[in-house]
C-alpha cells in the first residue's frame, strides 16, 4: 500500500516535462510524483469457479474473450469456406440453396466484424494488455469486467442459437438494411433477425461494461510516472478505439431496438408502404435509408474500432522487433485521436449510391479524404522506423511486414472508393469486398497473429514454433493476398457482391476460372490457421521457455516479477515509470534497450561514456 | 533474405497482373469516361504510393537486417521530414478528390434535354414507364397498383395518362440522348445498374430517386440489380438496347399508353359482357 | 466537485489546467473518484443513445407527408371540465425538476456527511421519481384508451404513436431504475453503509458518499433528458 | 491516504445556490410551458423552446451535475463529443427535408 512510496523530494511536477523525455540522463529526473490514488483492493478466487469460470482478473478475462472470440470466428471462417465453395464450384455442395448461402454471407460477416474482432482486439488484447501496460493492478472494476464477458458469452449463446431456429439465421446481409430484412423473401425473416438483434442489444450492453474499464483504467489508474505520453501506441490504439466503441454502439442499439420494434410490434420506422405479392402491407410511411444513416453512424467508427488497436500494436511489435523507437510517437498518437475523431463525420461514404440526399456526397467525400491524410502518416512512420533500425526477421516482424502490404493496398483502394463519382461504378462489387477484406480483414488478422506470437511467451511463458509460424505465415500471407488482390479486379467488369449465381452474362463468364482460383486458395489459407492452433497446443506442452522479458521489450507488461504475471500484476509494489517505452538502441547506453522502469541514472553506460 | 525476395515478387507480380490482366473494365457506353479517368489517375497516384511504399519496406528489410552488433539509429522525431511527408500526402489526396468533386457535381445536376424513365422495381423483376406527348410523368401510389394500372399512376393526374407503359424487363434507349432514371420500388431496396454505363443508384421504397447518363453507343446491354434484395437477387436481371433515333421512334410508337390500356380494359369488359350476353 | 488538493501538484485553473492534467502522469480527471469518472463517460454513451433516439424521431416526422397530430390537443386533460393542454405533462415536469432539486440537496448533504438529512433527500427523490412513473403510466394508458397504438394512431402520422410510446418508453425505464437504485441507496445511507465505508453489494469497493454523488449525476442526466423530450416531443 | 480521508478535502457549496437553480428550472420550464399556452407558431415559437430547452439543460448540467465546479479536462472529455451529434442532426435536416420533397413531388404534386 502506500507506506511503499517514501519519496519526499522536493517537487519537480514531472508532468510539465511534456513527453518521454526518452534517452535523457540527468540524475535529478529521477523523482516521481508520489501515488495520488490508493492502491486498489482485489477480490482474489478461492475455487476453481471463482479462479477460472467467473474470473475477475483481467488477465484471465482476456483470455476467455480471446478464446470464445476465436471459437466464433472459426465459425466465420468454416462460413466463408462454403460460400467459397459455392462461388468458385456452383453446386458442389447438395445442400446449398440461395437462402443457405445468403444466411452464411450474413453470419459470416456479422460474426467476423463484431464477435471476432471487435471482441478480440477490445475484450481480448484490451483486458490483458491495458491494465499490464499502465501498470495497474487490474481493471478498474474487476466485478464490471466479469459481467462483461458474460454478456458476450450470452451474446454469442443467441447468436449462434439462431442457426437452430425454424427459418434459420438472418440472411439480410450484415448491414441488415430494412425493409427485406424483416420481409418474406430474405431468409430467416422471422426468428433469425430478432435474435439477431437481441444478440446484438446485448452484446452492445456487454461491451460498455468492458469499455467504461479501459478507458476508467486508462485514464484514472495509470502507474506513478505512466503519463498518456509515455503510454505504448498499443494502449492508444485500444483506448482510442474504446471511445469509438462507447459512442458509435448506441447508434447500432437504437437501429436495433427499432427493427425489434418494426418486426414484433409492426411499427413503421424504417418500413414505408410496401407492396408484396400483390397485397399492401401494414406498414407505411417509414424511411429506410433512415437505418442506414444510424447503422453506418455506428459501422463506419467500427471499421475504426477494428483498424485502430491493430495500428497501436503493430506500432509497437515493428519497434521492438526493429530495435528502434517509434518513428513519430506524437504524430502515431495524434493520427491515432484524429483518426478516431474524424470517423464520426464520414459515415455516409457507405451510403453514395443509397439515394440520399445526393448533395451530402461532396460533404462526406471531402471529410473521408482527409482521413486519408493521418493514415498515410502512419504508414511512413512504420516504414520510417524500420529505415535503419536493427530489423529482427522473426515471425512476428514476418507478420508486421505482412501486415504493412496488405494495408497499404486496402487503404489505396479505400482511396477509390472513398472519392464519391470513383465510388458509383464500383460500389456494390467485388471490389468493395475486396478492399474492406484486405484492410480491417487481412490486414488485422496479420497484426492478431503477430501479436499471439508476441505476446504468447507472456500468457504462457513459452514460446510458440518458430518453423510453423513461419509456414502458418507464408501459407496465410501469400495466400490472403491471391484471394483478396485478383478480386479487384472482378469489380472492374462490374460483377455485383451478393450474388449466389453468376449465370451466363459475358463478363461473368470470365470470372468463372478467378473464382475457383480464389476459392481454392481461400480453402488452404482457411486450413492454414489450424498450424497456429496446433501450434499452441503443442508449444503449451513442450515450447521453449520464454523466462523473463525475452524480447528485450521496454514496455511494462514485460517487466512483472513472475512470467506469466499472477493476479495483480506487480507483487509488493506497483512499478514507477521514468520514460517512455520506446528507448531502443539509445546512444552511449550499454544495452540496446531501456525498460520503462529504470530511472535515467540507473542506465548502464558503455565503457566510452563513462570516460 | 529470402523474405525480401518473396516481398519483391509479391509486388512486382502485383503490377505485372495490372498490366497484364484480362479482367478489366467493359467497354463503357455512356458519357461516364470522367469516371474511368479518374480511377486510372487513382491508379496512378495510389499505384505509385502502394509500389514505392513496400519498395522502401523491402529495400530496408534488405538492408537493415539484424546484426548483432550493429545498433539501431536513435531519432524520436524528425519535424521536417514530416512535413514534407504531410504536406505532399494532402497534395496528392487534393489531386484526386478535385475530379471526383467535379464529376459527381455533373452527375447529381441532371441536364435540361435529359429525358425521363421511371424504373419500377419489385422482388424480382422491372418495369419502365416513359412519359407520353406532354414530356411529363404522372404521380404514382403504391397503393394504386393493380391488374387494371400496373404501375400505381393517379388515375387523376392528367400527366399520367399519355404515360408510356412497358410492361417488361426490356427498355429501349435512344443513343446520345441524355436520360433521367428515376427509381421506384415496391418492396424492398434494388438497384438498376449496367455496367457500360458506369452509373448506377438504388431505388427506395417510399421515396424517388434519380440519376442520369447518356447512352453513346448503340447495343443491347444487361440490368443487374445491385443492392442485395432478398433470395431472388442474383436472378434480378433486365436488358437494355440502345438504338439510333429511327429504330427508337418505331419502337416507342408501338408502345401502349396508359389510357389505351384503360380503353383496352374497358372494351374487353364491352367483348366479355357481350361474349356473356350471346350464350 | 471543487478543485481537489493532491500532493506534489499544483492544480491550475482553465485551459492551461486543463493542459497540466492531460500530460501529467497517474490520473487525467484530478481528484476524480474512478467511479463518478466511470458514470460520466456511461452518461455520454447514454447521451448518444437519446441523440439516435431523439434524431430518429426528427427524420421520421419530418418525411412524413401525412399530418402529425397536435401534441397540444392530444396531451390535453380536462381540469373542471376545460380542456387544458399538456396539463399532465406539467406536472410530470414539476415533479421531475422538484425530485432533481431534493437530489441535488442530498449529494451535498452526503458530503457533509449529514446521514439523516442525506437519507431522507435520497427517499424524496425516490418517492418523486415514483410519482413520475406513476403518472407517465396513466398517460400511457390514457393514450391506449383514445386509440393510440405504436403501429397507428387515430390523429394522424403512425409514427406519432411508434416514436412516443418508444421514447418515453426509453426514458421511463432509465427512470424505473433510478427509482430502484434510489431506494437501495436510501436504505443504505439511512443504515450507515457510507460512514462505516462497508463493501458494497456488487463491488469490493468501500462505501463512500460519493456513490451518491454518482446516483446524482445519473439521477440529474434523466431529469435533462426529460427537458429534451418535453420540447422535441410536446411542445414541438 | 484512503478514500475517505481524500473526501474530506472535498469543499460543499451554499445550499442556497442550489435554491437558486432549482427556483429558476420551474421559473424556466414554466415559460416554455406558457410557450405553448398562447400558441407562439413559426420561428418565435422554435426559438423559445430551443433557448428555454438549452438554459435549463445547461443549469441541471453546470450546477446539478457540477460540471461548472468540476476542472475543464473532465468538461472539455464531455462536451466535444457533441459535435459529432451536432452534426448528425444537421444532416438529418437536409434528409428529412429531402425525403419530404421527393415524396410530395414524385406522390402527389407531380409535374
Amino acid at each position: 500500500m502506500s507506506e511503499d512510496y517514501n519519496d519526499n523530494k522536493t517537487i519537480q511536477a514531472q508532468s510539465s516535462e511534456a513527453i518521454s523525455g526518452g534517452g535523457s540522463v540527468s540524475p535529478d529526473l529521477d523523482y516521481v510524483r508520489p501515488a495520488e490514488i490508493p492502491d486498489q483492493d482485489l477480490y482474489h478466487g478461492h475455487s476453481f469457479l471463482t479462479k477460472w469460470v467467473f474470473c475477475q482478473d483481467a488477465k484471465v478475462i482476456g483470455v476467455q474473450y480471446f478464446l470464445l472470440a476465436t471459437f466464433t470466428g472459426i465459425i466465420g471462417l468454416i462460413l466463408s469456406w462454403l460460400m467459397r465453395l459455392q462461388l468458385g464450384f456452383p453446386g458442389a455442395a447438395g445442400f446449398m440453396t440461395a437462402e443457405h448461402y445468403y444466411q452464411f454471407v450474413t453470419m459470416h460477416g456479422m460474426i467476423m466484424v463484431v464477435y471476432f474482432l471487435t471482441a478480440l482486439f477490445l475484450g481480448g488484447f484490451g483486458n490483458f494488455l491495458i491494465p499490464l501496460m499502465v501498470g495497474a493492478r487490474d481493471m478498474v472494476f474487476p466485478y464490471l469486467n466479469m459481467v462483461s464477458f458474460w454478456s458476450f458469452f450470452v451474446a454469442v449463446a443467441v447468436l449462434l442459437a439462431s442457426f437452430f431456429v425454424p427459418g434459420g439465421p438472418t440472411g439480410a446481409g450484415w448491414t441488415l438494411y430494412p425493409p427485406q430484412t424483416i420481409l418474406e423473401g430474405t431468409p430467416g425473416s422471422g426468428w433469425g433477425i430478432l435474435l439477431m438483434c437481441i444478440s446484438l442489444i446485448l452484446f452492445v450492453a456487454g461491451f460498455t461494461m468492458g469499455g467504461l474499464n479501459y478507458l476508467i483504467t486508462v485514464l484514472q489508474a495509470r502507474t506513478r510516472g505512466m503519463t498518456l505520453m509515455r503510454m505504448p501506441l498499443t494502449v492508444w490504439g485500444i483506448f482510442t478505439a474504446t471511445v469509438l466503441a462507447m459512442l458509435a454502439f448506441p447508434a447500432l442499439l437504437v437501429g436495433a431496438l427499432m427493427m425489434t420494434l418494426d418486426k414484433v410490434l409492426q411499427t413503421s420506422f424504417f418500413m414505408p408502404t410496401i407492396l408484396k405479392a400483390g397485397e399492401v402491407l401494414e406498414y407505411g410511411g417509414g424511411s429506410p435509408i433512415l437505418f442506414q444513416h444510424l447503422f453506418w453512424f455506428f459501422g463506419h467508427p467500427e471499421v475504426y474500432i477494428v483498424a485502430l488497436p491493430a495500428f497501436g500494436i503493430v506500432s509497437d511489435l515493428i519497434s521492438v522487433h526493429a530495435r528502434k523507437n517509434i518513428f513519430g510517437y506524437r504524430m502515431m498518437v495524434w493520427a491515432i485521436v484524429g483518426i478516431g475523431a474524424l470517423s464520426f463525420f464520414v459515415w455516409a461514404h457507405h451510403m453514395y449510391v443509397s439515394g440520399m440526399n445526393p448533395w451530402f456526397g461532396f460533404f462526406f467525400a471531402t471529410t473521408t479524404l482527409i482521413i486519408a491524410v493521418p493514415t498515410a502518416m502512419k504508414v511512413y512512420n512504420w516504414i520510417l522506423t524500420l529505415w535503419r533500425g536493427n530489423i529482427r526477421m522473426n515471425v512476428v516482424m514476418l507478420w508486421c511486414l505482412g501486415f504493412i502490404i496488405t494495408f497499404v493496398n486496402g487503404g489505396i483502394t479505400g482511396i477509390f472508393l472513398g472519392n464519391v463519382s470513383v465510388d458509383v461504378p464500383l460500389s456494390d462489387t467485388y471490389f468493395v469486398i475486396a478492399h474492406f477484406h484486405m484492410v480491417m480483414g487481412i490486414a488485422p488478422l496479420m497484426v492478431i497473429m503477430g501479436a499471439v506470437y508476441h505476446w504468447f511467451p507472456l500468457v504462457s511463458g513459452r514460446f510458440l514454433d518458430e518453423k510453423l509460424g513461419k509456414w502458418h505465415f507464408w501459407l496465410t500471407f501469400l495466400g490472403a493476398y491471391s484471394i483478396y488482390f485478383p478480386m479487384h479486379y472482378l469489380g472492374f467488369i462490374g460483377v455485383p457482391r451478393r450474388y449466389f449465381e453468376m449465370y451466363d452474362s459475358p463478363y461473368m463468364t470470365s470470372a468463372v476460372g478467378m473464382n475457383e482460383f480464389i476459392s481454392t486458395a481461400a480453402f488452404i489459407v482457411g486450413a492454414a490457421q489450424f498450424i497456429l492452433i496446433y501450434n499452441i497446443i503443442k508449444t503449451l506442452k513442450t515450447g521453449k521457455p520464454a523466462g523473463h522479458n525475452p524480447w528485450k521489450a521496454n514496455s511494462l507488461e514485460w517487466l512483472t516479477p513472475k512470467v506469466p504475471p499472477e493476479h495483480g500484476n506487480w507483487g509488493e509494489r506497483l512499478p514507477v515509470v521514468h520514460r517512455w517505452p520506446y528507448d531502443f538502441s539509445v546512444p552511449g547506453a550499454k544495452e540496446d534497450f531501456i525498460p520503462q522502469t529504470t530511472p535515467p541514472s540507473e542506465v548502464a553506460h558503455t565503457e566510452a561514456e563513462k570516460t | 533474405m529470402h523474405v525480401g525476395i518473396i516481398l519483391f515478387l509479391v509486388i512486382l507480380g502485383s503490377v505485372l497482373f495490372h498490366i497484364f490482366t484480362p479482367w478489366y473494365w467493359t467497354d463503357i457506353a455512356s458519357n461516364w469516361g470522367g469516371m474511368d479517368d479518374t480511377i486510372t489517375l487513382t491508379f496512378w497516384v495510389g499505384g505509385g504510393v502502394f509500389v514505392a511504399v513496400c519498395l522502401f519496406m523491402i529495400y530496408c528489410v534488405f538492408k537493415f537486417s539484424y546484426k548483432e552488433n550493429r545498433r539501431s539509429e536513435y531519432k524520436p522525431e524528425d519535424k521536417r521530414l514530416e512535413k514534407i511527408l504531410t504536406w505532399a500526402t494532402t497534395l496528392g489526396v487534393v489531386a484526386l478528390l478535385a475530379p471526383g468533386l467535379m464529376i459527381w457535381n455533373q452527375y447529381v445536376n441532371v441536364p435540361k434535354n435529359a429525358r425521363e424513365v421511371d424504373v419500377m422495381a419489385w422482388q424480382w423483376g422491372w418495369q419502365y414507364r416513359l412519359p407520353g406527348e406532354d414530356g411529363k410523368l404522372g404521380t404514382t401510389k403504391i397503393t394504386n397498383i393493380n391488374d387494371e394500372n400496373p404501375f400505381g399512376i393517379n388515375p387523376e393526374d392528367p400527366f399520367g395518362k399519355d404515360d408510356v407503359m412497358i410492361q417488361s424487363d426490356v427498355l429501349n434507349l435512344e443513343n446520345n440522348q441524355p436520360v433521367k432514371i428515376l427509381l421506384r420500388s415496391v418492396d424492398v431496396l434494388h438497384n438498376w445498374y449496367v455496367p457500360q454505363f458506369r452509373a448506377k443508384m438504388d431505388a427506395v421504397p417510399g421515396i424517388v430517386t434519380y440519376y442520369w447518363f447518356e447512352p453513346n453507343k448503340a447495343g443491347e446491354y444487361e440490368v443487374l440489380c445491385v443492392e442485395y434484395c432478398g433470395v431472388g437477387h442474383y436472378a434480378m436481371r433486365g436488358t437494355v438496347i440502345v438504338q439510333d433515333n429511327q429504330e427508337y421512334e418505331n419502337w416507342l410508337k408501338e408502345q401502349e399508353t396508359f389510357s389505351d390500356l384503360i380503353a383496352n380494359q374497358e372494351n374487353n369488359i364491352e367483348i366479355n359482357k357481350k361474349k356473356l350476353a350471346k350464350k | 466537485m471543487s478543485d481537489p488538493k493532491i500532493e506534489g501538484l499544483a492544480l491550475k485553473p482553465g485551459f492551461k489546467g486543463m493542459a497540466e492534467d492531460t500530460s501529467s502522469d497517474q490520473t487525467m480527471f484530478k481528484g476524480v473518484h474512478w467511479g463518478k469518472a466511470m458514470m460520466w463517460i456511461f452518461l455520454l454513451s447514454d447521451t448518444f443513445i437519446f441523440s439516435c433516439f431523439l434524431i430518429s424521431y426528427m427524420k421520421g416526422r419530418g418525411s412524413t407527408p401525412v399530418e402529425w397530430p397536435n401534441p397540444s390537443e392530444v396531451f390535453a386533460l380536462d381540469a373542471f371540465g376545460v380542456p387544458v393542454p399538456l396539463l399532465l405533462i406539467a406536472i410530470m415536469t414539476f415533479v421531475l425538476i422538484t425530485s432533481s432539486g431534493t437530489m441535488a440537496l442530498a449529494v451535498k448533504y452526503g458530503y457533509e456527511k449529514n446521514r439523516k438529512m442525506c437519507g431522507w433527500l435520497v427517499l424524496a427523490t425516490a418517492i418523486g421519481g415514483l410519482t413520475f412513473v406513476g403518472m407517465q403510466a396513466f398517460e400511457w394508458s390514457k393514450l391506449i384508451h383514445e386509440g393510440v397504438r405504436p403501429w397507428e394512431n387515430p390523429f394522424g402520422a403512425a409514427q406519432f404513436g411508434s416514436f412516443f410510446f418508444m421514447i418515453t418508453g426509453f426514458h421511463g425505464t432509465h427512470v424505473s431504475i433510478g427509482v430502484i437504485f434510489l431506494f437501495i441507496y436510501a436504505y443504505k445511507v439511512f443504515a450507515g453503509h457510507y460512514d462505516s465505508g462497508k463493501r458494497g453489494w456488487f463491488t469490493s469497493m468501500k462505501g463512500d458518499y460519493v456513490e451518491i454523488e454518482i446516483l446524482g449525476l445519473y439521477w440529474h442526466f434523466v431529469d435533462l433528458v426529460w427537458v429534451f423530450i418535453f420540447a422535441f416531443f410536446y411542445l414541438w | 491516504m484512503s478514500e475517505t480521508d481524500k473526501q474530506d478535502q472535498t469543499t460543499t457549496h451554499k445550499i442556497g445556490i442550489y435554491l437558486w437553480i432549482w427556483g429558476l428550472l420551474f421559473v424556466l420550464s414554466f415559460f416554455s410551458y406558457m410557450v405553448d399556452w398562447y400558441q407562439f407558431q413559426g420561428m418565435l415559437r422554435w426559438s423559445l423552446i430551443l433557448f428555454f430547452m438549452f438554459l435549463k439543460a445547461g443549469l441541471i448540467m453546470a450546477f446539478f451535475m457540477h460540471l461548472f465546479w468540476e476542472r475543464y479536462a473532465l468538461v472539455n472529455v464531455l462536451l466535444w463529443p457533441m459535435t459529432a451529434i451536432a452534426c448528425f442532426i444537421f444532416l438529418m435536416v437536409a434528409e428529412y427535408q429531402y425525403t419530404l420533397f421527393t415524396r410530395l413531388f414524385y406522390f402527389f404534386v407531380g409535374g
